[in-house]
């Protein structure tokens, strides 16, 4: 039934058409801009120079490393919750999906305000932890990387639940059991079955959560006290400071190049236990 | 059971993390202080009331609701489509037209923003409205596509089969037992795609002209020199408005009829 | 076109990809007939009920139905139902409305839909369970609602690809006579998979028997079962003891063996273990193996001829492993085959 | 047909300028008024996509952004002789960067506040104080008290060169101590709320919530002095209602206007003319003394060194 | 514990959610051997199953394994095997993965790994498809996986839920002598449902037949065949005639009918049709139905009893519809009842 090719295309092409038209056709104009020479003709250099300086790299590591932590924390606990959620009954399952929500539709701007009232040096974390004995003065939350870190998963958590909820809902039904009854324990479950069987929803809750840390802007400059430099802000600064949108398409480049490879990797990490490995 | 109590344990937890910033926002809201504050203090409705006095947010809110919903429609229509061809069929190209679709959600809004306002606004003298909807609509395509093409995977392909034999056509087939079997999924697009075009700022900056502002970009101006709890307390609104439009997506894709 | 020739296969080769899984199949059959395809798993059975449904265009070839050519006439306009070896139930439809699906397609009028859904639950015997889910049934009862949901249609064609393998005997008798009461009061032409040697031989008017994508021998069920034409169809009918015939004598591993009695002229000769005479004859053999069987016992004999299978009723004295038996292979029981490989 | 102005400005405070300045203007000029909101930066650069064929016929924006907009062609000189309120305006108002391309209509003072009761500010070079340094905010050098401010510091330590290097040294020193570096100064009064900080630089402008807080929070004035900033005027090269862009100009310089956009504590005057109550003035930075006392950095220099600034910034702060 | 209790259900209540599907079932099964579960369509069986597995928390009971109480422990601590009923193969693993699965979780060296895979692929006959994905296989191709993936692990107990159904005679045949291979060379407990009953016969050390979730009788396959001790069983295993007694006579529709002989103390009797004499005796019948069934022919008389359903040989020569015919019903031959309902 799925033989005709025609009909295929005639499904997909409007939508890669018009992705092309409106989307990467200007972009790719914009970007190409990095690669111009001054005297006419092509050239990296822009990009050998901002990687020869210590400080691009430093920041392009940061960069990377924040955001390879959080979309791996997001994945697990994104995992956790939606399987939790999809095993709900049909009733609850709506609202609690409502409740993971909920939180998607506050400005990130408020939502760091509030984290500044949790986490401040009186907010309820540090009573928490005082009250509880865990430390003794309160703790300098506010401010770090660790605020970036929570402020960012709060803010993509959701996104990896939900990609996960609905790639988890129509797994065939009998392939956990099946895993179990062969010796599997939930870990490997998860991790030879799960993981395979919902490849597209992890793929894509991924590179969200990813390209979302990679690209935000506000959060880290609040939450960080913008002592913690990401590539995202060199970019802003680029574009509203020093107004250079050349210098702004090459680190948006990266930005791109890093989101793409994450969501190769992403692919290759989900696939990759399932290798037919036969020996010959 | 150790199974049965890992699910509210992890609920628990994930919606306490998830929920909490909102729950400061909320008390922020009804609290009668000039700061975000727990416990708040004091209750009054000042910061609710002067939400709905303030006219920018207004015209702003229409325009983004419109963004965002229509934006999600027509992604949803362009993308559906693929997704079902792109994990049904053998497509020469797959690949290719996946990673197409799926672009504009790696690159950073800011440069789509200019990119946009170069390159097709200006050369072609399209109107912002008309630029803000095709990049809201391009931005939420990927979600459309990837979010549905993950149900589609799962989702045996007999079924579809026992249906047109039944009587029904491919069409039919794909309204009947297709949709009802991935409405999960097409939730999950809808919900990712309205708020990513509703929160959605860096590409709305370039892309807002003379009487065109969509709301989080006028929020943030706002919130660039006061922060009063208002801005709290419109952030709370709408999230519980986002809640009634879930449910009435859900409502609408419900298909009742068959559950 | 006469009733005779009401659906034709023509020359129908049907592939997957690369992999051609029939090819060049001819097939006639008549209006009104019940068919029953067999032949061993992977053979393409499947295959065939997919192209005739319209789910697989053939690689070349034609399907013709009712006079037209219906090759690339879509399956929802064939009018040709198909029950899934599968079952591919809507998961999330009820009992009650996987079977109602076809017919509120066809806008029967409420009352009738009602009464003609109920009908066909009940008449596989699923009336507790007409409010429940897919999930929530055992795997006969999700079979039986396939069952029901390909029957309420009423086509014009019914494949059934191994309706009843995940029922019970005592339910599959019932299922088997609900068939055939459904066949003669619409008169709809089936065709039907079925490993049910039982089930073969009562339902089929004919049966086509498949090896690797070809039709081996068509024939009436007493055909087939008493006088298969070749060394496949023979052993896959349950003859055990098949032997190529050379200028009228037996192959076997240690040289030719000379039969009682004159023998036909052809390619092979072959006996059901029950055709065997066991406690006289030319031949001697020593008991190997024995196995009940309800009505009978069988026994597994090492022989000059290489091993035999004889059945005889439960009822006779039975023998020990290792005792010597005289037996028999008579000519006139055997059947004869044309071709043996 | 109406004429149609099209004006691009600040995002704030929007309601307001309808009720005191858009609406009265349609109602003069009998055309209609359409409003592009965003920063300068932004709007700026959709000026420069749109040259060719300019969408806004005049925009405010800052001092040096309209600098650089002039150096990248984009705007025109002005006709002051159009402008009947142009003489009313403080000296330093009437033409900002020297090339006649744009009038300033609000200014403001970016000093301290700070926590009376903690600490005791005297100079700029206070807050990196030992025991001051783990209680403040300091503005990050992208946002527009960024630069004003480490001036007045580097001005407070005795260096006071263009590229600002050694303010940007100490505050690079007392980085790990000072509590954070602002982005948007709407956080500050949270933060002074929860006692994260005691102290922070801030534009005039944002002053007012402070006041509110239950704290004795004063506005310093260092030995040094204030800085501050001065918004301005500027018309778009080809603007096709240049003149209708010069009587709504005229309309916003009046000294009416200018009191009403006062009284409603939006922007300080900059017409000399223009008389505020006291409590509105104390929200503001008002008055001609105030206006020549403010420390501004030359556009020209601003423009030269920004890159500069934020390279040795981030070097030494961002690492 | 002894090898006779190796695996032991005490009072084992299953349900889903409200829905009970098996009631306080109790059963043991001794080590090595072979128990077939056998009961019409929804009575509980694959439940068993589960719960045996760990897939299903009993609602109360207890589930013994080896002198241990496993019925907390997880399922992939049990060292249980499963064959699904709908094969639950992993769609994105090869034929070769699938199987290979439970091995490499046990860590199992790559060159005894690979032996055993490809061992148990050979053994289900598909050794050319070992690359392929599930997707692309036939049912009975895909049914063979699982029976190959559930095989090659090895486990204490084995669990087979319906192992064969979609496999064409001959084919199931093979299947049957390669698990009692694996059985004798493992000693494995085996545990398998099946509706065919020479599947049942051939295999089974004893049976278990069950009814609504409830164990109805316990026996060698010869008890079960031969001596069901209740109506339900009798009907089952495919007694026909089966009438109730009272006061040493049948009852009947038409009132009380005496036997000829002696008759024992039991709630009913119960005949095959091959049980059935034809030709002679005390009662008379027309005959109202005929059917082939390969080696024999059944007929339908209408008589003063109700419907009687015979059996005889297809040799012996047949009879016409209409034709009125002596019969009898041998007390000696019939199955004694000792339930009846
Ligand atoms: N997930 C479920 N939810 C509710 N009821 C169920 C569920 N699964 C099975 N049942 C019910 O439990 C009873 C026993 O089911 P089970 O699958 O054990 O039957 P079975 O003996 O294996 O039958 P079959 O021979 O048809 O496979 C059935 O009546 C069935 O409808
Ligand atoms: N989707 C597919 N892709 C590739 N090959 C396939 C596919 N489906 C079936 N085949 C192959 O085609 C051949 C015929 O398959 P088919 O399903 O028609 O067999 P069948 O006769 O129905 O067997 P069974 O009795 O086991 O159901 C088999 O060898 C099978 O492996
Ligand atoms: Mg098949
Ligand atoms: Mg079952």
């Amino acid at each position: 039934m799925f033989q005709n090719r025609a009909e295929a295309l005639a499904l997909a092409l409007p939508a890669a058409l018009f992705a092309a038209a409106v989307f990467i056709a200007p972009v790719v104009i914009l970007l190409s801009d990095g690669f111009r020479a001054p005297g006419g003709g092509w050239t990296v250099s822009a990009y050998t120079e901002f990687f020869s300086s210590s400080l691009n790299q430093a920041v392009f590591l940061r960069t990377l490393k924040l955001g390879a932590l959080v979309t791996i924390v997001a994945a697990i606990i994104g995992y956790a919750a939606a399987f939790a959620i999809v095993s709900l009954e049909p009733g609850k399952k709506g609202k609690v999906t409502g409740l993971i929500v909920l939180p998607l539709m506050i400005s990130p701007v408020a939502r760091t305000y509030a984290w500044i009232v949790i986490l401040g040096r009186t907010g309820i974390v540090n009573q928490a932890f005082q009250a509880l004995g865990i430390s003794e003065a309160p703790l300098r939350i506010l401010f770090s990387e660790t605020a970036i870190f929570i402020g960012l998963l709060q803010l993509f958590l959701p996104l990896m639940i939900i990609s996960l909820i609905s790639a988890l809902e129509n797994m065939p039904k009998d392939a956990i059991p099946a895993a179990r009854v062969l010796g599997a324990n939930w870990f490997q479950v998860f991790w030879k079955v799960i993981l395979p069987l919902t490849k597209e929803g992890v793929v894509i809750g991924g590179t969200l959560v990813f390209t979302g840390c990679l690209t935000a802007y506000i959060t880290p400059a609040i939450l960080g006290g913008s002592k913690v430099l990401m590539l995202e802000t060199l970019l802003y600064q680029q574009v509203t400071v020093s107004n250079n949108f050349v210098a702004a398409s090459v680190i948006a480049l990266i930005l791109i190049v890093m989101s793409f490879a994450a969501n190769i990797l992403l692919k290759r990490v989900a696939t990759a236990r399932n290798k037919t490995r036969i020996a010959r | 059971m150790a199974r049965n109590l890992f699910i509210p344990i992890t609920l628990g937890l994930v919606i306490t993390f998830l929920i909490g910033p909102f729950l400061i926002i909320v008390a922020a809201s009804f609290s009668a202080g000039e700061t975000l504050a727990f416990p708040p203090q004091g209750f009054s409705l000042r910061w609710i009331a002067k939400v709905f006095t303030v006219e920018s947010f207004r015209d702003s809110f229409y325009m983004s609701m419109f963004l965002a919903i229509g934006g999600t429609l027509v992604a949803l229509i362009l993308g559906i489509p693929a997704s079902y061809a792109l994990s049904r069929y053998k497509l020469p190209g797959a690949e290719t037209i996946r990673t197409i679709v799926s672009a504009p959600i790696i690159v950073p809004g800011i440069i789509v923003g200019l990119s946009l306002l170069r390159y097709i606004v200006v050369p072609f003298q399209v109107g912002i409205t008309l630029a803000l909807f095709l990049a809201h609509t391009a931005l939420i395509l990927p979600y459309a596509v990837r979010v549905v093409s993950a149900s589609l995977g799962n989702l045996r392909s007999d079924i579809e089969e026992a249906a047109v034999l039944l009587g029904s056509s491919r069409l039919g087939a794909f309204f009947r037992v297709v949709l009802p079997n991935i409405r999960g999924g097409i939730m999950s697009a809808f919900i990712l795609g309205f708020v990513t075009s509703f929160n959605q700022v860096p590409v709305s900056l370039f892309l807002s002209g003379p009487g065109v502002r969509t709301l989080p970009v006028d929020m943030i101006a706002y919130m660039e020199i006061v922060f009063d709890p208002s801005v709290a307390a419109l952030s709370a609104l709408l999230a519980f408005m986002s809640i009634g439009i879930v449910f009435i997506a859900e409502r609408f894709l419900g298909f009742s009829r068959y559950v | 076109m006469s009733d005779a020739n009401f659906l034709t296969l023509e020359n129908l080769t049907l592939a997957y990809g690369d992999t051609v899984a029939v090819k060049d199949l001819n097939l006639t059959i008549g209006k009104g007939e019940l068919v029953a395809f067999l032949g061993p798993s992977g053979c393409g059975k499947t295959t065939t009920m997919r192209a005739i449904a319209g789910l697989l265009s053939p690689a070349s070839g034609h399907v013709k139905l009712d006079g037209a050519d219906i090759t690339r006439v879509s399956a929802n306009k064939r009018n040709v139902g198909l029950m899934f070896q599968s079952y591919a139930l809507f998961p999330h439809l009820s009992v009650y409305e996987n079977v109602a699906f076809g017919l509120r397609l066809k806008k029967t009028p409420a009352a009738e839909l009602d009464k003609r859904v109920k009908a066909g639950i009940t008449s596989v015997g699923l009336t507790d369970y007409a409010d429940r889910k897919p999930g929530e049934l055992s795997g006969g009862q999700q079979q039986r609602v396939a069952l029901a949901r390909s029957m309420v249609m009423e086509p014009k064609v019914l494949l059934l690809d191994e309706p009843l393998s995940n029922l019970d005997a005592r339910l599959r008798l019932d299922m088997r006579s609900e068939l055939q009461r459904v066949q003669k009061e619409t008169g709809v032409t089936m065709i039907f998979v079925t490993h049910d040697q039982g089930e073969a031989l009562s339902l089929a008017d004919r049966i086509v028997v498949m090896k690797r994508g070809a039709i081996e021998q068509i024939g009436s069920p007493e055909d087939i079962y008493n006088r298969p034409t070749s060394a496949f169809v023979a052993d896959f009918v349950g003859f055990e003891n098949i032997f190529e015939l050379s200028d009228g004598r037996l192959k076997t591993p240690k040289g030719p063996v000379e039969l009682s009695g004159p023998v036909p002229i052809a390619a092979g000769l072959a006996w059901r273990p029950r055709m065997v005479t066991l406690g006289s004859g030319p031949f001697q053999g020593t008991v190997r193996g024995a196995s009940f069987a309800g009505n009978s016992r069988e026994y597994l004999l090492d022989t000059p001829l290489g091993p035999i299978k004889a059945e005889v009723d439960a009822a006779l004295p039975s023998h020990e492993l290792g005792a010597e038996l005289a037996f028999d292979l008579p000519v006139g029981a055997a059947a004869q085959l044309r071709t043996f490989g | 047909q109406e004429k149609t102005l099209t004006i691009s400005v600040y995002a704030l405070a929007q309601d307001e300028y309808k009720k005191i300045l858009y609406t009265p203007f349609e109602e003069k000029c009998g055309c209609k008024l359409v409003v592009e909101t965003g920063n300068s930066v932004e709007r700026i650069a959709k000026m420069d996509a749109n040259k060719a064929n300019p969408v806004v016929d005049m925009a405010v924006v800052s001092m040096a952004d309209a600098l650089s907009a002039a150096r990248a062609g984009l705007i025109d000189k002005i006709d002051t002789s159009k402008i009947a309120s142009f003489n009313q305006l403080y000296d330093i108002a009437k033409d900002p960067n020297g090339d006649g391309m744009s009038v300033g209509y609000t200014f403001y003072a970016t000093s301290i506040a700070y926590r009376s009761d903690k600490m005791k500010i005297e100079s700029w070079a206070d807050l990196l104080k030992p025991e001051y340094a783990a209680h403040i905010a300091w503005p990050n050098v992208t946002t527009n008290q960024g630069p004003p401010s480490l001036y007045m510091l580097g001005q407070a330590l005795g260096k006071d060169t263009p590229d600002l290097a050694a303010p940007i040294e100490a505050i690079g020193a007392a980085k790990d101590d000072i509590v954070t570096f602002y982005e948007k100064s709407s956080q500050l009064v949270q933060l002074m709320q929860q006692e994260e900080i005691w102290a922070a630089p801030i534009g005039r402008f944002t002053w007012a919530p402070f006041t509110k807080l239950d704290m004795p929070i004063a506005w310093a004035t260092p030995k040094e002095g204030q800085t501050g900033g001065m918004n301005v005027m500027i018309v778009t090269k080809n603007s096709k209602n240049r003149d209708l862009a010069l009587e709504f100009m005229d309309f916003w310089l009046s000294a009416d206007t200018q009191a009403k956009l006062a009284e409603a504590r939006i922007d300080s005057p900059a017409n000399s003319e223009a008389n505020v109550s006291e409590a509105a003035a104390n929200n503001l930075t008002y008055g001609e003394e105030t206006a020549k006392s403010l420390k501004l950095i030359p556009s020209a220099v601003s423009i030269d060194n920004r890159a500069g600034w934020l390279k040795s910034w981030n070097e030494k702060v961002g690492q």
